[in-house]
This record gives C-alpha cells, sequence and structure tokens, in this order.
C-alpha cells in the first residue's frame, strides 16, 4: 500500500464509517453528527483533490487486503474516478441535509451514499462496483422517503422496486461475464473480452448491465421512477440523485464501454438507448406541468445526452460526456432549489421576477447553459458532443440532429417558464426566496460563471481526465502489470 | 448646355401642347362615336383657364395645394426624360425604368392630395386607382421586362436608334408582336378608359379623385390629362413603333396610339375591380408572357 | 375642449370692398378679364339638381340629338367642379337646404338656373306648404327658363343667353350672394329656423376674395358667430368649429 | 496591442453596463448618443483603415478553447454593417433623449437592451472565424429577444415565438459550423473557403440548406417569415426601429459572408438540382422573390401601422438578398446599398410611426385619420419614408432598386424582375394605406388636441429621411461605402460617380432626375401661385357629400379594408399554408410530448423493465452474432 493507496481507500472507508458512527455521536447532540458528517464530506473533497493532483497521467491502483489482482479487490484512480469523488462530495455537501429532513438518519444515509458514490467510481472490479450500487440504492430509497408524507413514501417504493429490478438484472449480466470469462476483475475482463465476451452472450450481459444500470442512470425505459422521486423527494435529496448519483451510474458504464464492450453493437445499442432517452425526456418535459417535473423529465434528457456521448468513439466522447455529466451536475441542482420553492402548476408562476428578481435572473442563466448558448459551460459541453458526433459521421450525424432538434424543445419549455415568470402576476404571487433558500443555487450559478471564466483551462484538464479514462491499455497494464 | 435648357423647355411645352391636340381628339372622336358634332377646337383650353380663372379656389391644406404641385412637376420630368425627335433631353441619364417610376411621382402626388381632402369619396377613388395600378402594371412589367431584354438596353435613346437604324422590320411591332399587343392593353388601362375607369365612376363615387378638386386644382387635373395621353403614346411609339424620327412622322404615330384607346373605349361599359384585376392578370398578362418566353428563346 | 376661443367680432364697417370697377383696370387686366370670360362663356360645367321633374329634358338636351358639348356645355358631378346650377323644379324646404349647401360648395363665379314655373313662383304647388315658392330669396339666380316643363329648345336658349351674359361680364349674380349674404342668410333662416348653418363660412371667403360689401355681415350672420361659439362651449361633438377655425387651432 | 476595434469593441460594453447602470436616468439617453457617436466615429476610422488598403482591422481579443482558435476582426461587409448599426443606435438613443424617456417606465431596460444589442452585432460582424460567427450570432440572438420580451403580454408571446425560430435557426448553423469543422479540421474561414469547392456535392448541399435556413431564419426569409412582425411590432418605440432597420440584417450579412464570400455565387450555380432548371443559387433567388411578395401582400392586409411596416421589412430583405445573389457587381452594390438605404427609410418610419402612437395612442389604422393638421412634421418624415419604402425617386430606396432591377435585366432574368416589380407594386398600395389611413382624411373628433411629436423625436426622424432624400440625390455618397463592403467580397467593384453608375445600355444619374424633378415640382408651384386665384382653406366638414351636411358625430371617412376589390380577388390566395405548418409543428410536439409523458405518468414499471429486456434480448438474439 502505497501513499497513493489511502487517498483511494479513505475516500470509502472514511464515510462508511462515519455512517456507522453517526447514530452514536448524535446521542451526544444532533448538531455534533451534523458537522462530524460535513466534515467528512470536507475530507472526502479534499482526497478528491489530492488523488486529482497526484495521479496525472499515470492512475492510482491498489489492490486491498493484499491479494493481487485480479483476485484482490482493486481500486483504480484516474482522474474521472478523482474528479468524481470530489463532485460527489461537493454536491453532499452543498445540499447536507437539514435537520428537518429526518436528522440524524438523513445524514447517515449521505454518507452512506457518498462511501456507495465513490467506491462505485473507485472500484476495479464488477462485484464491488455491484456491492457499491446496492449501496447507493439503499441509501438513495431511504433519502427519497425522507420528506415523510404519501407521495414521497409512494415515489420511493415504486423507486424501490425498480431498482431491485434492475439491480438483479446487473446481477444477471454479470452472472454472465462471470460465466464467460471467468472473472469479475474490470482488467481482466478487459483482457479477456475480445476472445470470450465477443458474442451474443456478451451482448445480452451488456444489455442487462446498461438496463440495470440504468435505472439509476436515468435511461429510458427504465426511468419512470424519475419523475415521482423528483417531485415528491425534498429538494436537498433531488439535487444530490439527479445532479450527482445519476451520474455515477454512467461512469460504470462508461468503464464497461472502454474497457469490455467494444461491440458496435453494443454501442448501436446504447445509441439507440439514449436518443430514446433524449427525445422521451425532452418531449415529456415539453409537456410538464411543474417545475419539478420539467426538470426531472430535462434531467432524464441531459443523461441521455450523456449516454450519447459515451458512444461516440475515441476521447472525444468521453470528453463530451464528462463535459455533459459536470454541466449537469452544476445546473441541475440549482434548477431543483428554485423550483422547490416554485412548486405547482406553471401558470402560478407568473410575477416571479417581480418577487424573486434573483431567482429569476438565476433561472434565465442556468435555462441559457443548459440549453447551450455561448459563452456559457453548457455551450462547450454540446459543441464537444455535436463535434464529436459530426466527426463521427453516419447515424452520429443523425443522433446529432436529434439532439439539435430537441434543443429547440428544451429552449421551448424553459423560455416558456421565464416567459410566465416575467408576466404580471394574475392570481397569487410566488413564493418569495430567502436568502438561505435560494443561496445553494447562487453558489451553483457562481460556479457556472466562473466555469465560464475559465472555460480554457477546464477545458484543457478535462481533457486529460478523458484522454486516461479513454485508455483502455494502460487501465489494464497497471491493474495487471505482468499480464499483459 | 443651351441645348439642353431648350430641350428642357420644349419638351413639356410640345407635350402639353400636343396633349390638347390629343384631348380634343379623345372627345371629338368619343362625340362622332356617339353621333354628335363634339366641342370646338378650342374646348380644351376653354376648359383649363376657365378653372384657372375661378374667383375663388377652396383648399383642403397644404398637402392639396403640394398635391397639384407634384402632379405637374412629375409629368413635366417625365418628359424630359422621354426622347422624341430631335429632343433627347435627359434620356440618357435616366432609362425607361427610372421613367417609369417618375410616371408614379404625380399618381403619388394626386393620391396624397385626394387623400387630404378628407372626402371618402376620393379616398374610394385612390384606393381603386391603385388597384387597377396594380391590376394594368403587372402586364406592363411584362411587357417592359420583354422589350428591354430584347433591346438589351433600357436607355431608351439606344431603343429609339435600334429601331430606326433597322427599318420597320425592327420595330417591336413586327419583333414582338405580342409583347406590342400586350402593351396596347396595358396602357389602355393606364389610361384609365372604359372600360377600365372604375376609379373615376362618376355616379357612383362621384369622379373619385376629382371629387374635391375645383378650380385651379381641376385645372392642373385637366393639363395632367394631356401630358398623360402624350406620354402614354410616345413610351408606346418609343418601344414598339420605331420611336420618332421625324416629327411629321412621330407626331400621328402617338395620335393613332391614342385613337386606338380612345376609339374602342367607348363600346364598354365598367368593370368591377374585381373584374379588371382578373383579365388585365389573366389575359394582357398571359399574352406577355408569352411573348416573353419568344423573346427568350430569341435570347438565348 | 375649452371655451377660450372668440370668434372675432363682426364689426359693421368691413375693412375692404374691393369689387374693382370697370374703369379702374389696366389695360392688361381687360383683356385678360375678358379672354377669361370669353372662356368661361364657352366653358359652362352643369350640376343639375334633378330633385323636380325637369330632369328628363336635360338627356336630350346633352346627348346626340341636341349636343351640348358644341358649345362647351358638360355634365359634371360634385358642385366643386361645376359653374352652373341647374335648379329642375320645385324645391321643398328640405331639398333647398341641400341646394344652399351645394351652392355655397360651388366655385365663383358660379351660376343658378331656374328651371319651370316651380322656381319662379311655385307652380303648381303655389299654394303648397312644403315647397320653396321663389327660388332667388335664397340664392342668386342668373336666369329662369318658364313653362312647365320647358323645352330643350328652351334650356339651349337659355344657356346660349347665358353665354352671352358671362361674355359681356354681365353674370355676376353670385357676387350678390357675398355682398349681401346678411340678407340670403336672413330669409334662409326665416325658413329654416334661427340654428341653421351650413359648413361653408361664407363671410369669411367674402373677406378673404374681397367680396365684402355693406350687406355681407349683419345680425343674422352675428348669430351664426354666437352659435359657433356656443356650440364649441357646449357640444362640440355636434357642431365643428367653422371655417378655418378647425385647422388653425392648436 | 489595443486597436481601433478593441477600442470599439470595449466602449460597446462599457456603454451596456453604463446604461444599465444610469438606465433609468433622465439624461440616458444623451450618454446612449454620446457613446454610439463614439462608436461611429471609430468605426469611421476603421473605415479609413480599410479604404487605405487593408483588409481587415484584427482584435488583440482571441481565445483558445478545447484546442480551437476562436479571433475577431472586421473587414470591409463587417465594417459595412457595423456602421448601421452603430448609426441605427445612435438614432434610436436620439429619440429615447427627451419626452419618449420621461414617458418610458422601463427606461434601464430600453437603453440597457439596446446597448446590449449594438454590443452583440458589433460581435457578430467583427467575428474571424465560425465558432466567433456562431458565438456572436447567438449573443445577437439573446439580445434581441431580450429587447422585444420587455414589455410582456403579446411582445413576450411573440418573443417567445421569435426565440424558438432563432434557436432553430442557430441549431441549424452549430451543425453547419460542425460540419464545416469535420469537413475541413478547422472553424477558419480561409479554410473553408480553400476546401469547399472539393467537398462533396451532398455536403456542400447540407452546408447550404443549414447555412441559409439558420442565417434566413434572422431575415425571415419565408418560410422562415411568420416570428418577425409581431416580435419587432410589439417592442417600444426606438427599440422597435432599431431591430427593423437593422437586427434583421445580420441574417443578411451572415449570408452574404458565408454564401456570397466564402463559398461563391458561381459554387452555388454549380450546384444543380437533378430533373429541374434549378439549382442551388436560382432556387434561392426564387425563394427570395417568394420572400418579397408574399409578406409585402401580407403587409398590405395589416390594420396596424407598426405591424404593417415590419412585413415589409421582411419583403425588403428579400430585395437586398436578390440583388446580392444576382452575384454581378452591379447587383451586389445595389443589394448592400439597399440595406443601408432601408436602414434609414425604414428606421425613419418606424420612428414616426411610433411618434403617431406616442400621441395618439394607438396604431390601428382604423382609428386614426386626419393627422397631417395636428403633426406636419411626423407627417413629412412619413411621407419621405413612404416614398422611400415604394422605391420612388427621389428617396434613396428608387436608387438601389434600380441597381437590383437593372442587374437582373442584365443578367436576362425576365421573371426575377417582374417578381421584384410586383412586390414594389404591392408595397406603393400598402404604404399609400399606411399613410392615408393615419394623416389623411377626416380628423377624428379625439384628435383635436394632438400635438407634434416633441423636437427630440422629430430631430432624428427628419435627420433620418434627409439622409434619405441626400443619400437618393447624391447616392455616390451611399456607394463609396458599399464600395469598401464590396472590396471584401471579391466579385469586383461596381464604378460609380457621386450621382449614381453609368452603364452602356442605360444608366441612372441621380442628380438630373432629382434636380429636374425638383426643379418641376418648382415649376408647378410657380404655376400654382401665379396662376389663379388666391387659395382659401376650407374645413374638413366643408365637404362635398351628395348634399347631405355633415357633422363631427358621423365619421366621413374611408379606412377599413382599403382595398376591397384586391382582397376579394386575392384573398382567397391568403391561403395561411406557413401557418397552418407552423401550428402543425405545435401539435405535432405535443402530441409527441404526451406520448413520452404518458409513458412515465401511468407508470407500469416492471412492464416496461420486461418488455424492454424481452426486446433487448429478442434483438441480441437476432442481431447480436458477430
Amino acid at each position: 500500500m502505497t501513499s497513493g493507496a489511502n487517498t483511494l481507500v479513505l475516500p470509502i472507508v472514511l464515510p462508511l464509517l462515519g455512517a456507522f458512527l453517526l447514530p452514536l455521536v448524535a446521542r451526544f447532540g444532533d448538531g455534533l453528527a451534523r458537522a462530524l458528517g460535513i466534515v467528512l464530506v470536507v475530507v472526502n473533497i479534499f482526497l478528491g483533490w489530492t488523488l486529482w493532483s497526484a495521479v496525472g497521467t499515470e492512475a492510482a491502483v491498489t489492490a486491498l487486503g493484499g491479494f493481487e489482482a485480479p483476485l484482490g479487490i482493486v481500486l483504480y484512480g484516474d482522474r474521472l474516478a478523482a474528479l468524481f469523488v470530489a463532485v460527489l462530495a461537493v454536491g453532499a455537501l452543498i445540499f447536507w441535509p437539514r435537520a428537518e429532513h429526518g436528522g440524524v438518519k438523513a445524514y447517515t444515509l449521505t454518507l452512506l451514499l457518498v462511501a456507495g458514490g465513490s467506491g462505485l467510481v473507485l472500484s476495479g472490479d464488477l462485484f464491488n462496483i455491484f456491492v457499491f450500487y446496492e449501496i447507493v440504492a439503499v441509501a438513495s430509497y431511504g433519502l427519497a422517503a425522507s420528506s415523510g408524507d404519501k407521495a414521497g413514501f409512494g415515489a420511493a417504493l415504486r423507486y424501490l422496486v425498480l431498482g431491485a429490478l434492475g439491480s438483479s438484472l446487473v446481477l444477471i449480466g454479470i452472472g454472465l461475464v462471470y460465466a464467460a470469462a471467468g472473472t469479475l476483475n474490470l482488467a481482466d475482463i478487459a483482457r479477456l473480452a475480445p476472445e470470450k465476451l465477443s458474442g451474443t452472450t456478451g451482448l445480452a450481459a451488456f444489455l442487462l448491465l446498461v438496463l440495470g444500470f440504468g435505472v439509476k442512470a436515468e435511461l429510458f425505459p427504465v426511468n419512470t421512477w424519475v419523475p415521482e422521486v423528483y417531485a415528491a423527494a425534498p429538494m436537498r435529496v433531488t439535487a444530490i440523485l439527479a445532479g450527482v448519483v445519476s451520474k455515477l451510474a454512467m461512469v460504470v458504464i462508461l468503464r464497461l464501454l472502454v474497457l469490455v464492450f467494444h461491440d458496435p453493437a453494443a454501442i448501436s445499442l446504447l445509441m439507440a438507448v439514449a436518443i430514446v432517452t433524449i427525445v422521451a425526456g425532452e418531449f415529456a418535459a415539453y409537456r410538464a406541468s411543474d417545475l419539478n417535473r420539467t426538470f426531472a423529465y430535462s434531467s432524464i434528457a441531459q443523461l441521455g445526452l450523456v449516454a450519447l456521448a459515451l458512444t461516440i468513439p475515441a476521447t472525444a466522447g468521453i470528453l463530451a460526456a464528462i463535459a455533459v455529466a459536470l454541466h449537469h451536475a452544476v445546473v441541475k441542482p440549482a434548477f431543483f432549489v428554485i423550483a422547490a420553492k416554485w412548486r405547482g402548476p406553471l401558470a402560478g408562476l407568473a410575477g416571479g421576477a417581480r418577487v424573486a428578481p434573483a431567482a429569476a435572473g438565476l433561472f434565465v442563466l442556468l435555462a441559457l447553459s443548459i440549453i447551450g448558448i455561448p459563452p456559457l459551460p453548457g455551450f462547450w459541453a454540446k459543441l464537444v458532443l455535436l463535434g464529436g458526433a459530426f466527426d463521427a459521421g453516419g447515424a452520429y450525424a443523425f443522433a446529432a440532429a436529434v439532439v439539435l432538434a430537441a434543443t429547440v424543445v428544451e429552449a421551448a419549455y424553459l423560455f416558456r417558464v421565464v416567459a410566465r415568470i416575467w408576466q404580471p402576476a394574475a392570481g397569487a404571487k410566488p413564493a418569495h426566496f430567502a436568502f438561505s433558500d435560494l443561496s445553494p443555487a447562487l453558489l451553483l450559478g457562481v460556479i457556472l460563471i466562473v466555469a465560464t471564466l475559465f472555460v480554457a483551462p477546464i477545458g484543457t484538464a478535462l481533457s486529460g481526465a478523458a484522454a486516461s479514462a479513454a485508455d483502455a491499455g494502460s487501465y489494464v497494464a497497471r491493474v495487471l502489470p505482468g499480464r499483459m | 448646355m443651351l441645348e439642353l435648357f431648350a430641350d428642357l423647355v420644349l419638351m413639356p411645352l410640345i407635350a402639353f401642347l400636343f396633349g390638347l391636340v390629343l384631348v380634343l381628339m379623345a372627345r371629338r372622336v368619343r362625340a362622332k362615336i356617339e353621333r354628335r358634332v363634339g366641342p370646338p377646337v378650342l374646348q380644351p383650353i376653354y376648359d383649363i383657364v376657365k378653372l384657372y380663372a375661378k374667383k375663388t379656389q377652396i383648399s383642403h391644406g397644404l398637402m392639396h395645394d403640394v398635391s397639384i404641385m407634384m402632379l405637374l412637376g412629375g409629368f413635366i420630368t417625365a418628359e424630359i426624360f422621354l426622347p422624341v425627335p430631335g429632343l433627347d433631353g435627359l434620356a440618357a441619364e435616366g432609362d425607361l425604368v427610372t421613367l417609369v417610376y417618375i410616371m408614379m411621382v404625380p399618381m403619388l402626388g394626386l393620391a396624397l392630395g385626394v387623400g387630404s381632402c378628407a372626402n371618402p369619396n376620393g379616398s374610394i377613388g385612390i384606393s381603386r386607382a391603385l388597384t387597377s395600378m396594380l391590376a394594368y402594371d403587372v402586364p406592363f412589367v411584362v411587357v417592359i421586362a420583354g422589350a428591354l431584354i430584347h433591346y438589351g438596353s433600357s436607355n431608351l435613346i439606344d431603343v429609339v436608334r435600334i429601331q430606326q437604324e433597322g427599318g420597320v422590320s425592327t420595330w417591336g411591332v413586327t419583333t414582338m408582336p405580342l409583347l406590342a399587343f400586350a402593351g396596347l392593353i396595358a396602357m389602355h388601362g393606364m389610361l384609365g378608359k372604359e372600360p377600365f375607369e372604375l376609379y373615376i365612376a362618376p355616379a357612383e363615387i362621384a369622379t373619385g379623385p376629382m371629387v374635391e378638386m375645383s378650380g385651379k386644382y381641376m385645372g392642373a387635373l385637366f393639363v395632367m390629362q394631356c401630358f398623360q395621353f402624350y406620354t402614354v403614346g410616345v413610351l408606346y411609339v418609343t418601344m414598339f413603333l420605331g420611336g420618332g424620327e421625324m416629327w411629321l412622322t412621330f407626331l400621328p404615330k402617338v395620335a393613332a396610339v391614342i385613337f386606338i384607346s380612345v376609339a374602342i373605349t367607348n363600346v364598354f361599359g365598367r368593370y368591377k375591380t374585381e373584374d379588371v384585376i382578373r383579365w388585365m392578370w389573366r389575359w394582357p398578362t398571359a399574352i406577355g408572357l408569352v411573348g416573353l418566353a419568344f423573346v427568350m428563346l430569341k435570347v438565348n | 375642449m375649452t371655451g377660450s376661443e372668440k370668434v372675432p367680432v363682426v364689426t359693421d364697417q368691413p375693412e375692404t370692398c374691393r369689387v374693382a370697377d370697370a374703369e379702374e383696370k389696366s389695360l392688361l387686366r381687360k383683356v385678360m378679364d375678358n379672354f377669361a370670360d370669353h372662356c368661361r362663356s364657352r366653358s359652362l360645367f352643369v350640376l343639375h339638381y334633378c330633385t323636380g321633374c325637369g330632369a328628363i329634358e336635360l338627356p336630350p338636351t346633352i346627348t346626340s340629338r341636341f349636343d351640348m358639348e358644341r358649345v362647351g356645355v358638360s355634365p359634371m358631378v360634385t358642385p366643386r367642379q361645376a359653374d352652373l346650377l341647374l335648379i329642375t323644379g320645385y324645391l321643398s324646404v328640405k331639398t333647398l337646404k341641400r341646394v344652399i349647401l351645394s351652392y355655397e360648395q360651388m366655385q365663383a363665379p358660379k351660376y343658378v338656373v331656374g328651371f319651370g314655373s316651380c322656381t319662379i313662383n311655385g307652380g303648381m304647388y303655389w299654394n303648397s306648404y312644403a315647397t320653396v315658392k321663389r327660388l332667388d330669396q335664397y340664392i342668386p339666380v342668373d336666369s329662369y327658363i318658364a313653362g312647365c316643363m320647358p323645352r330643350p329648345e328652351a334650356i339651349q336658349q337659355v344657356f346660349l343667353d347665358l353665354m352671352a351674359k358671362i361674355d359681356a361680364g354681365k353674370a355676376t349674380a353670385w357676387q350678390d350672394y357675398y355682398l349681401n349674404y346678411d340678407a340670403y342668410l336672413g330669409r334662409q333662416m326665416n325658413l329654416f329656423g334661427q340654428d341653421w348653418h351650413t359648413p361653408t363660412d361664407v363671410v369669411a371667403e367674402a373677406k378673404h376674395y374681397g367680396y365684402v360689401g355693406n350687406g355681407t355681415t349683419g345680425e343674422h350672420t352675428a348669430l351664426l358667430d354666437q352659435r359657433a361659439t356656443w356650440s364649441l362651449d357646449t357640444v362640440p361633438e355636434l357642431y365643428p368649429a367653422r371655417g378655418r377655425n378647425e385647422r388653425s387651432r392648436p | 496591442m489595443i486597436g481601433l476595434l478593441d477600442t470599439l469593441l470595449v466602449l460597446a460594453l462599457l456603454t451596456t453596463v453604463g446604461l444599465y447602470v444610469f438606465g433609468a436616468n433622465r439624461f440616458a439617453g444623451y450618454i446612449g448618443m454620446a457613446a454610439y457617436a463614439a462608436m461611429t466615429v471609430i468605426v469611421v476610422l476603421v473605415g479609413q483603415t480599410l479604404s487605405g488598403g487593408e483588409t481587415a482591422v484584427p482584435s488583440a481579443m482571441a481565445f483558445t478553447v478545447l484546442g480551437y482558435p476562436m479571433t475577431w476582426r472586421i473587414d470591409g461587409l463587417g465594417w459595412f454593417f457595423a456602421l448601421l448599426t452603430t448609426g441605427a443606435g445612435f438614432f434610436a438613443a436620439w429619440y429615447m433623449s427627451g419626452e419618449w424617456n420621461e414617458a418610458q417606465p422601463n427606461k434601464r431596460i430600453q437603453h440597457g437592451t439596446l446597448a446590449l444589442n449594438v454590443l452583440a452585432m458589433l460581435l457578430l460582424v467583427s467575428s474571424g472565424d465560425f465558432l466567433s460567427l456562431f458565438i456572436g450570432w447567438e449573443i445577437v440572438s439573446w439580445a434581441a429577444f431580450a429587447m422585444m420580451t420587455q414589455l410582456g403580454g403579446p411582445a413576450a408571446t411573440a418573443a417567445l415565438r421569435y426565440l424558438l425560430y432563432a434557436l432553430a435557426g442557430a441549431m441549424a448553423l452549430f451543425a453547419g459550423i460542425l460540419i464545416v469543422r469535420s469537413a475541413t479540421g478547422s472553424f477558419a474561414f480561409e479554410d473553408f473557403a480553400a476546401a469547399v469547392p472539393n467537398l462533396p456535392t451532398a455536403t456542400k448541399w447540407v452546408l447550404f440548406v443549414l447555412f441559409t435556413a439558420g442565417f434566413g431564419v434572422k431575415m425571415a426569409i419565408v418560410p422562415f417569415h411568420l416570428w418577425q412582425a409581431p416580435a419587432y411590432s410589439f417592442t417600444p418605440g426606438a427599440s422597435s426601429s432599431f431591430l427593423n432597420a437593422v437586427s434583421a440584417r445580420m441574417g443578411l450579412f451572415a449570408l452574404t459572408l458565408v454564401l456570397i464570400k466564402l463559398m461563391g455565387p458561381a459554387l452555388l450555380a454549380g450546384m444543380d438540382i437533378a430533373y429541374t432548371w434549378f439549382d442551388a443559387r436560382s432556387a434561392l433567388l426564387w425563394l427570395t422573390a417568394i420572400t418579397m411578395i408574399v409578406p409585402t401582400y401580407i403587409a398590405l392586409m395589416q390594420t396596424d401601422a407598426r405591424m404593417l411596416l415590419a412585413w415589409h421589412g421582411i419583403g425588403q430583405g428579400g430585395y437586398m438578398l436578390l440583388g446580392i445573389l444576382v452575384g454581378t457587381p452591379l447587383g451586389l452594390a445595389g443589394g448592400l446599398l439597399h440595406t443601408f438605404n432601408y436602414a434609414t427609410y425604414q428606421m425613419a418610419l418606424m420612428l414616426a410611426v411610433f411618434a403617431v402612437v406616442h400621441r395618439t395612442k394607438t396604431a390601428d389604422l382604423d382609428e386614426l385619420g386626419g393627422l397631417i393638421t395636428r403633426m406636419p412634421f411626423t407627417y413629412i418624415t412619413l411621407l419621405m419614408g413612404i416614398i422611400g419604402l415604394a422605391g420612388l425617386p427621389p428617396m434613396n430606396g428608387f436608387v438601389s432598386k434600380w441597381m437590383i432591377y437593372k442587374s437582373l435585366l442584365n443578367t436576362a432574368q425576365p421573371l426575377l424582375l417582374i417578381a421584384a416589380f410586383i412586390g414594389t407594386l404591392g408595397t406603393i398600395l400598402s404604404v399609400y394605406k399606411l399613410i392615408h389611413n393615419i394623416f389623411l382624411g377626416q380628423l377624428r373628433l379625439e384628435h383635436r388636441e394632438v400635438k407634434e411629436a416633441p423636437l427630440s423625436m422629430l430631430l432624428p426622424m427628419l435627420t433620418l429621411a434627409g439622409i434619405g432624400f441626400v443619400t437618393g440625390w447624391m447616392p455616390g455618397l451611399a456607394l463609396s461605402m458599399v464600395d469598401i463592403a464590396q472590396s471584401a467580397l471579391g466579385i469586383g467593384l461596381q464604378p460609380h460617380h457621386l450621382g449614381g453608375v453609368d452603364l452602356p445600355n442605360g444608366s441612372l444619374n441621380m442628380l438630373w432626375v432629382v434636380g429636374v424633378l425638383i426643379a418641376a415640382i418648382g415649376v408647378g408651384a410657380l404655376i400654382f401661385y401665379f396662376l389663379g386665384n388666391r387659395r382659401w382653406e376650407v374645413s374638413q366638414y366643408d365637404n362635398y357629400a351628395g348634399g347631405h351636411f355633415l357633422s363631427a358625430d358621423v365619421r366621413y371617412h374611408f379606412s377599413h379594408e382599403f382595398y376591397p376589390g384586391l382582397a376579394r380577388v386575392i384573398g382567397p390566395w391568403y391561403r395561411g399554408w406557413v401557418v397552418k405548418m407552423e401550428r402543425g409543428l405545435q401539435t405535432l410536439v405535443a402530441v409527441l410530448g404526451d406520448l413520452s409523458g404518458g409513458v412515465f405518468r401511468f407508470a407500469h414499471t416492471p412492464f416496461y423493465l420486461l418488455v424492454a429486456v424481452s426486446l433487448g434480448l429478442l434483438w441480441v438474439g437476432l442481431f447480436g452474432k458477430i
């Protein structure tokens, strides 16, 4: 175990430990538990940052328990993983639960989520991925139900059923992979994939894995829980789920694609799913009746974009996926902050700009960015995505056309809301925002603007991360140094 | 310089004087067709002098007056840009397209003046006049486009020269008979004679644009009629009948063109606005387009 | 809509009276006037006011049977364009209002010919309560044609007579309307009531063109002015300001 | 290195910020005037550099993001449009400097959005590659949206519609520039211009369609024309005039840049459409012909003065594009000159109409009339404006239209010429209705106390009309500016002199035409004043009505359905098929939305999962074999 190993293990272990300790600590005071949770999350951010600066182009690898890969439990930390560890922790920090949403239970679950999520992106073998996926899933079921009302429980139950089914699909998929390849270590599978997994079995395994992880990744048609849960769960939970957790599943799919499934059939399968997801998400959002559902559907579409980006060959696709995912992770939580106060039918939003000019202004900024208006970050994300698609040509060009058309629909529903906000109030005025209500969103807005100003260095950094994530050969070489 | 100045004075003057003759001819021809004697030779002058000599001259505001100035000014300008035998005026400084647009200036002036009279009959008259302009200008632009492409120049001096150098066989009427025919119909519409006089309609809208015109305002309209007959006739002769080589043959040609128009006008009643539009957009336009097709075949 | 506008007070003595005598004119002026009169006589635009029964005689007069265009007479449509107002037959009180309106809208020099007996003395309607007995009480008349109805030949004859009169510069009945407007207005008011008025500001027009005589203004025109002021004050919707006021108000 | 262009952009940026901060100030209009005047001066300086032989004035601003360099520089073409932009901004600010400003509840927004639009347009016209072009394009679109939506209500609805059109266009453009990058490896204009002749025909067609559609939306080429008139009309006065005068012309700028400068008319003419006589250029030419005619005749049917003018703006755009696409030096000069001329008279017209709206509170052509006695100077502006719009001498609109006609004649395209003429005829009818229904006819009682527009609004109007007249009299002044733009296009210059152009087969010398026209009208005035007795002005109620006594309580006026006969003939031709298409598209989106939403609403979750897995496995079984 090197010093780099700490940065790989600690992001998982510390929050996990914290999650178990927290109920005990809470006996000495709720505030103490809260503080401890926050400290742990901050530590995770720091760890992510350390990992990022430590790994450079060479990823950090560690095998737990002293067993070498492929037998041992391998953790693999490249810049991509470091990024998402940090992003997950930042998300959890910004949207740390409040006492009224379950108190210490919520803190625990959130820490569990952080631990599971970090594990998900750091794990180097499929079984651990499944385990961490389950941890994330359980934590999110609990959080989804934490609003404590009828709608919340109903939504959480649906989420639970679907999630459980999805997990079993994942398990079947893993089983198929194991049956074919005889190993669960990703690097090892990657090594064996060309001969063992290139046939029908491999494809079936991929299908099941995509559908299984797709539940979290909000892929069509296994994403029916999304609007319900996002409408019913507390805003802070929604923000984390939509903003970050869904991306973690995408990271897993990314790893699978890069390392295991290069099959054109697999790619086209994912592309078809992605296109349908985009279309279904944007069009459903066009007819959504309130802000929460609008953003939920929009979130589905954005994840469809990420999935589409993943199908684009070479680094460009990975870069686009990371860019779109990160951008969405900034924008969508902020949207949900606004939606938390402005509930109910869209027509009731008239006059919003008078009541809450800051929220209205922020809404416009976020909407512009998510549509992809230069020079905001959303534009650059879309530029990379569509540029890669047009470079790839063929079906990708068609997909790009779908994305472009969907963008118009996106603008239609977002700016319909903007127009309504700026209209004079007809009846009851929309809710006012206290500063504390809006502050997370304002913070994210500031991040967005800063990112706009520093888009060039961010782009360079992400390109590096994408390049190393796309390098399957180096993954195998790092994990299995002798076996190439 | 002096020659140009002479042109500037002579061209409108000749236009006015010969216009008087054309007006007289029109009235006499009409009388003959109706088996009447018709007005005496000086009748056009009597009318104009009397109108200018009215003791009271009511006006409906400054625009009413300015419209009269635009009316005369526009036609005077048009005459200067319309070459006649021996007098080219400024025809080289503005071509047929310019001339067509200059001829719209007096119409616009009249329309504004009539509008400022605050009489709905006048406004209706202008509405109908503009509508009929839209009707007859469609075949007219077809004719213009065809003729100009045929001659390869929009300079009227060139148009006249080409026809005179080649003799009768190069006259527009022999090289482009269909366009010449369509042009004749469009010219007839331009003169506002039956069956296209919908904007005068005395019994219906009380002479339309002229409803509030009295004294010298009306007199200016009479003068305008002289110019109009002359301009339309000369334009047609220039485009299709070889233009003017000498006054002795030129003026009879102009008179002949106007004669055709006034001779057929009496046998018609008045078309409704819709019928004018439909008729103009159907027959002369179709004939003109066929003529245009022949021209294009020849050019290519 | 304040009421502060004052219509100029009409004084008894008009400032100018510029109807020039024939002797004052220069030779050029005389020649020009003679020429103009000649042209006027040879170009008569006729407005026929055909509410009565005489209209039937006009078509033969104008069309091929007699062809009045030979002598420059042609029909016109609006009073603005016309020189000659033909009153063909009887006038009821109601139609007389329209006749006066039309007459005032004609441009001077203007001439009026009364057709048939009815315009002279009421004719067969001499004892009707609703018809006007003598036309020249209300507007100046240049010529009458007696008969019921007159033949086209008679109409031609009156045209020729009128032309000769105009050519000689003696058809000046129209000036009488300006010079003695108050009297005409008085008789009109007698018939139509005190609030009678036409849109034409005859007094102002007379002043503008210098046809102001001792009879131009008087008690009746003063009434007119009073009423104009009053109307502005109270119900401007119904009584527009008269004459130039309409346009010169800020 | 801070160059002229940087100074210009920084000044525009400072103006935007400054006017947003001080926009509510009484003197905001003057601040704007000073700023735009300064910008105009800088643009003129840039023009001097350009006419001194430089091909472009670069900016020090340059970024490289994700490996794509972005540069800004202004060449002759961009300069021409920059001049129009700053000039229009100046006159709009002037208009907003006095009484208008006092009357506005949202001064800050009006001044701020105007400055923002100027900034965005300057950024667009000085873009140096496709990426910066796209960025500028988007900023222009959104700045215009910010301007249009400010009054809320119908304005917001119209602006939203605009937004969707603009965004759809932008997406087409986005696809276009990405395809360019895929095909040539960079976003640079030069690389594209060098590579485009060798691209496969299919790619050329895709690019042509995408760019034409993308830029054409902004120009409101048929069938993308529906948004423009309402969006421009419901914007407050000076802003609306600005939008009308120059905003839509950004599309023309970009089309000229891509289609003429980079691709070239010859290349377009070589792209034949199979089984027809058309090629890319002539197909687009016919589209412009439709754009000249259809919106003009829609304008004819409007009853709102602002809408009428805005619809004409669309039709006028067709003339400009027509001239430019003809591709000869004469046609190009005509098209570009028409852009300048249009900016002058359309702005004057809109300002005049808004002056009327300012005074009477209505733009409904059926509720006005007779205002000539109350607002004579506004009338003069409108009169000069409509003469320009209709393209009659002596105003400048005639010159540019003449050049366009002449270029069509010289290239023997009679049908397009006829189409252009028909558009002009419709314009004449329509503008007469405009001026008649506002200023002529009977004055309404409620407008009896209406005053002339204040000097702060009159002066810009009259100045613009004056510019229109002077450049009509001496078109050489404007043509020398057009020269700078044309020199950037590589097609060649159109020789001209102060009075117009000399051609072997029919010249135009406006010095003579206008001179003679004015002199002749002077002769007309002499005749009018010295022959016959003095005039006597009478009341509007002293009027022929068949013996009827007119009074103010009964309207004696003709304005509603001004061309009934024409309407009966061409009325049935207004099928509104574009409107129906638009509605159909909306319905389609709504239906798709309901379908998609239905999947989520009636969630038989396990069932979906089962279906997805089964179908997926079926697919795997059928097609998954390698």
